[in-house]
């Protein structure tokens, strides 16, 4: 058990290091409220600098370090990877998110899926930024239930005619393209009479509505399809066979490390605060029951990151990340909203300010508004830990009404 | 023995909330909140029609006289609609120190415009972030002169008059801290809209340089009656912060039982259930604590200080809760600027900062369980 | 809304003072330990003390002062009984509690469903204190699930043969007689193939077996029966009908106002504690976090004492009290939990020792080794919260697989 | 970067649990938590043969000399066993107090003994309920010489040797302590059997009266030393806590695969599976930490006394929380005296204060935030 890189590890660490002080400049100092703006936002900001970054780590094989030579990777490790993004994050370069979705759950859901056709054309641009991917699943009536989705697509000949409705599609108002989720049939029960697509997000007939969040930010948006014509060609897998392509792109998403949420906002920061601040009994750093708090947290922050560590170790072993992964969402999301609520106590009536108005420029309050959106997005709390229950510990699964019902039997309110 | 509001304050409280209901759905509240407005003025008006800006001020001052446990009343109704007025502020904190500690004419003066609306005011303490303590407190009230800047003064922006706890004297502690009444239209007193986390409740950082300025109390007494101040608005806010927690639950149940997921009511599964039932038992806890402080509030009781500290503890832990919870339960939509959850969530924590916060009054009661060795 | 006695409620709190001056001592100090050992061993204790007392207070018709003249009672309202139980708290008077299930559930349901001749034979030695009754209800294989119940009885001419074992049964050591909830059709679902019996609990057919707690007390028993015979005539309302007499037996009990479980330890208690300890920064009860710790306990248990008071008005004013009661206990148990497990941290390493060796004569241990016993018996924390959802809220049951099912047809792991 | 055990650790975890899974079957720990026994000696010897109280003992003073992730791997085992045996007394205390402050000699004379399982040693700091401190410390030694008394002394009845926290000179703070290693055996030392809350680990109280005593470490550094001993016996223990809550965990989803209620696995319902979802969380956050534990005990790390503290607190909060829901679970029949659930809850109780409560630790881990600026 050590800390230290293998001679290889150390070898590809000093090589990437080499790298990147040839292509970028050393970070400086990133505050919290940038990261949490980022989240909110999906860091639409500084597009033209990411695609820029992109395809220059594309072209030096660093934008998908596991990926074969020639599809933007090196055929390198999971570890030389994680080795990569430790480094890449101490230089100060433009966010990766906008490619995340993409280059993690689509593309992999198109090598999987797609004709040779299709990846020749769509893996590379990918790769490079310069095309961006999202993924359109959800829907208003099925949220945490994703397979409960209505957006119907028909065959008309050699076409496909789709309409309904996703939501909460990250980077949609970005993207070129996206892998779609449809109902094809309704009269099966509702896993079997999915059907998955690739469509072209330029298409007159799909229109991208921005969301406001209750934080006033928009990372998120509704997508409607009115008639939106799609050639068989651009399906991903069989007809009725949606699901499991679906499980596929999802897997791919819990293979993405967990940790560094929360939009950096943990206990280094509550105590930058409370060091700034005096309480009735003096400074608020010797007050006793805020320095348990920072103990409750820090344990928490401290066995997420060491958790990580063991997951890396897993993953450089060989071995693939189940979903353990899952736990750092759930410690994460109620973390920064109660360290940023408890923040805004320590601030007193100056923690009801925002912005620029408020202590340490509103981090903790962004933060706090921000965290019920956190808890939410990508699996809420009660879903997440449904899944440790179920595929972690092998509990069985809660009495399913809707397996082997019809869709259009289906109880759902309407 | 009877632990129950009179039948006449209950019909106080139907009409109270049918008026609400009418005259400030949610939308009146968006407006505000989305707005540069820092209140709803014809809400405020009618308000003062209904003539419950005075409720607990006695008739020879303009108001209704009817007392505390009406007010609690009218107070849990307004925190069900998160009225965007500036009521507490006015109300609570304002006339209260008046009443507590105004000479008469004083009382002639404020009380009857308060109660016929024509006045809003306001009660500034904080200077920055931490603890308000006498130590924290720097602004000067000397020879009838006011200086010094005080932030985060809730509907500051729109008072027309603050009461601003200012230092008197060298002496460092209680004692050389004293209260000042201000016009805030005055020359000398400059001000600032500050952003807020709840928009529907206004802030602003209010300057004075050599503002004059007259004494509410005598020199020297202004910590002591600005804690019997608080003491009495804590736990009329938590009547409103019982209310907003009572609406959340209300809210996360009736989504509960419309929403489906997995071909099941939301509301069937255990993870919803439990998360209500806590709601459910948090906030008749929070009720029962607010209906004690009403008592001790009505009866001017020995016990005040500790009831007010319970209630407002357990209200705005209550509320916390409850706010947070309901957009949970309400998932994605639920944390969308469209839908109302947010307005409780942001309310919440305004409410549960803007007296100060729970360490303070937590202090506050064990401080007091020493004394009375009720605990 | 005051706390102030009506003038009725104040003459009635003098009578009842005068009469328990003359029938008893004024109490001294009773510590928390008292208190936890007799809800660890139901009091079986001071037995004989109990019955004297029981029976003075019936001739004076102060045992169920609701209850009509000649029955033990005085036609009194509820908030009198209200009264004179917290009038007669400040004497020193052995516990009622070995009444308390028999009075307050098993006679009600005899007044509903027995026969004249029963009600004629049963109710007044009871009420005396001569006779004490138990309820048998629930089963090792139905904890939660009552109606899940096994014991069989079957109709052999004009007996009933029972067979079967009963667990978690208050008092049935010292119990005269119990009242039996059985399955008499295992052909049906299982709320439709139950009936109700009462018992002699002295017939040799019965055997009583103490079972020892976690805590080391013993207030349960475990109750078997071989061959018992019952006459047709001990059947309380009709066969397949003993669902619905059950939950009049339970209805009754919540009829039991909230409060006073715990065994008395609270923040008061804590405290105490406090102020005879140091910790690292000086007095314990000037420490921060202990002082928050404290408030946020006096809360709860204030609120719940005031919601009680609500109740005891509400009741005072002819309305039933409904399931809110059920808060008390949930509260109530994890807060005895919580606090004992704080204070033994307080206590630091002496905190481990019990008894006589602990500090406050090893209260704090006693009422952490007895509340995970408080948040199981009488309806865990999660049946409780179910109650609470469904009968306070309106929320919809759980799926239930087992309402239409015929029982023997039912999942049950055997 | 490789953060996980070797397989010859694993190999060595697997033959433990193996070895203790026959040899420690809850049936032994049932003899001793019901018997008088202060621990198991067949057991004890049996562990003694296994070399393992030798584990990170050099092999110069007659242990294996494996070091301290080997010792953790052992100790996480004992901890699944709940083994009624003095191990953490001898080993992580005793053991750890002669290795970190002893002389050669001292060494020479107890470690070999340790190792051969002829030795059980123990460490007392309390006196009394509250804090451990300098302050607290009134037993003196002087010249050779240990006088005073000390409660709640982990395997004290059956210890051989103690090393016992006293007073050495008139400084009230931290250098005025020093460390005596005293035979329980000898003249001047009378011992009493105290009731634990968890009998399977029996404490006494020990009075000393002028018992002949040598001194562990120079005079005034005996504070500083036993916060050093404890750091490592925190980690070590922490495995044990991890164990506990593992176990706990298990018999938890066991239990919950084979209970019906309502014609359902109770482990199909969101509230038992949200609950075995939070004890996974908590244990492997635990884990974790007491993975950093191990790394830093293991190369003595700079960062030693905040993994320590860290590991610590997770531990406790995990066992704790896992210990109890185990029990709640298991609904009636776990809190029944017959089922295994009882030992869990008290094991997780005794091991969370015998090293000292949560508190200290919590405190601890902020100072040392604080000095290293890593929060």
């Amino acid at each position: 058990m050590d800390f230290e890189d293998t001679q290889d590890e150390a070898a590809f660490r000093a090589e990437a290091n080499t790298w990147l002080s040839a292509n970028a400049r050393p970070r400086g100092a990133k505050s919290a409220k940038d990261d949490i703006e980022e989240m909110e936002n999906g860091a639409a900001g500084e597009m033209a600098a990411s695609k820029a970054w992109q395809k220059k780590k594309a072209q030096a094989g660093y934008a998908r370090i596991t990926w074969p030579k020639g599809m933007g990777g090196m055929g390198g490790t999971p570890m030389q990877s994680i080795i990569f993004n430790q480094e890449e994050a101490k230089y100060d370069v433009p966010v990766g998110a906008p490619f995340a979705i993409g280059l993690g759950m689509c593309i992999p859901t198109l090598m999987t899926y797609g004709d040779d056709a299709a990846k020749k054309r769509y893996i590379v641009p990918a790769v490079q930024g310069d095309e961006i991917w999202c993924q359109l699943f959800s829907e208003p009536a099925g949220g945490s239930d994703v397979a409960g989705l209505r957006t119907r697509a028909e065959k008309k000949g050699d076409e496909w005619v789709i309409n309904g409705q996703k939501i909460w599609t990250t980077g949609a108002q970005f993207s070129d393209y996206g892998i779609l989720l449809t109902r094809t049939d309704a009269n099966v029960p509702k896993h079997k009479g999915l059907t998955m697509f690739y469509i072209d997000m330029h298409d007159p007939a799909v229109e991208v509505r921005p969301i406001k969040q209750a934080s006033g930010g928009s990372g998120f948006n509704e997508v409607f399809f009115t008639d939106l014509k799609v050639k068989d060609s651009q399906r991903l897998g069989e007809v009725g066979q949606g699901w499991q392509v679906a499980l596929t792109t999802l897997m791919h998403e819990r293979l993405a490390v967990g940790g560094g949420q929360g939009g950096g906002l943990d206990v280094k920061e509550l105590m930058g605060l409370a060091r700034t601040l005096e309480l009735e009994d003096g400074p608020a750093l010797k007050n006793a029951s805020v320095r348990e708090k920072i103990a409750d947290w820090y344990v928490r922050s401290a066995g997420l990151k060491y958790t990580t560590y063991r997951t890396m170790t897993a993953l450089s072993q060989g071995k693939q990340p189940g979903p353990e992964a899952s736990i750092a969402k759930i410690v994460v999301a109620s973390k920064l909203q109660d360290i940023s609520a408890f923040a805004m106590e320590l601030e007193g009536e100056a923690g009801a300010l925002k912005g620029e108005d408020a202590p340490a420029h509103g981090a903790f309050q962004m933060g706090w508004m921000s965290a019920p959106g956190l808890r939410i997005a990508g699996g809420t709390d009660e879903i997440l830990r449904n899944i440790i229950a179920e595929r972690v510990l092998g509990l069985p699964q809660d009495v399913r009404v809707d397996k082997d019902v019809p869709f259009n039997k289906m109880p759902s309110g309407r | 023995m009877n632990f129950d509001f009179s039948d006449d304050q209950k019909m106080l409280r139907d009409s109270a909330r049918k008026f609400l209901s009418e005259k400030c759905a949610t939308k009146t509240v968006r407006k505000v909140f989305e707005g540069a407005q820092g209140y709803d003025k014809d809400l405020w008006k009618q308000i003062a029609q209904m003539g419950w800006l005075g409720t607990a001020i006695p008739e020879e001052f303009g108001g209704l006289g009817l007392g505390y446990l009406e007010l609690c009343v009218v107070a849990e109704e307004l925190g069900r609609a998160i009225a965007p007025v500036p009521f507490s502020s006015t109300v609570y904190l304002f006339a209260e120190a008046i009443l507590a500690a105004g000479t008469d004419e004083q009382k002639k003066k404020y009380l009857p415009k308060i109660a016929s609306g024509e006045l809003i005011g306001t009660f500034a303490r904080a200077e920055g972030a931490g603890a308000v303590t006498p130590k924290s407190t720097r602004a000067t009230f000397k020879g009838g002169k006011l200086s010094g800047k005080k932030i985060a003064v809730v509907d500051g922006m729109d008072a027309d008059f603050a009461i601003v706890l200012a230092r008197s004297s060298d002496d460092a502690g209680e004692r050389g801290t004293a209260l000042a009444i201000v016009d805030l239209k005055s020359a000398g007193v400059a001000r600032r809209a500050e952003d807020s986390i709840d928009p529907s409740r206004k802030h602003a950082e209010i300057t004075f340089d050599n503002a004059g300025a007259e004494a509410l109390g005598k020199a020297g007494d202004g910590w002591q009656i600005t804690s019997r101040v608080l003491d009495r608005a804590a736990i009329l806010t938590a009547f409103e912060q019982v209310g907003g927690a009572d609406v959340c639950l209300v809210m996360a149940k009736d989504y509960a039982m419309q929403r489906y997921a997995f071909g099941r009511l939301i509301g069937s599964y255990q993870a919803i259930k439990h998360k209500l039932a806590d709601m459910y038992i948090n906030t008749e806890l929070a009720r029962s604590n607010a209906y004690y402080g009403a008592w001790a509030l009505s009866t001017n009781a020995r016990e005040l200080p500790l009831a007010a500290a319970a209630a407002r503890v357990s209200a705005t832990q209550a509320f916390d809760y409850a706010a947070k919870e309901n957009t949970q339960t309400h998932g994605g939509i639920g944390y969308t600027w469209q839908m109302d959850c947010h307005f409780f969530y942001k309310r919440s924590r305004e409410l549960g900062l803007s007296l100060g916060p729970q360490r303070s009054w937590k202090d506050k009661l064990v401080s007091q369980l020493e004394l009375s060795n009720a605990g």
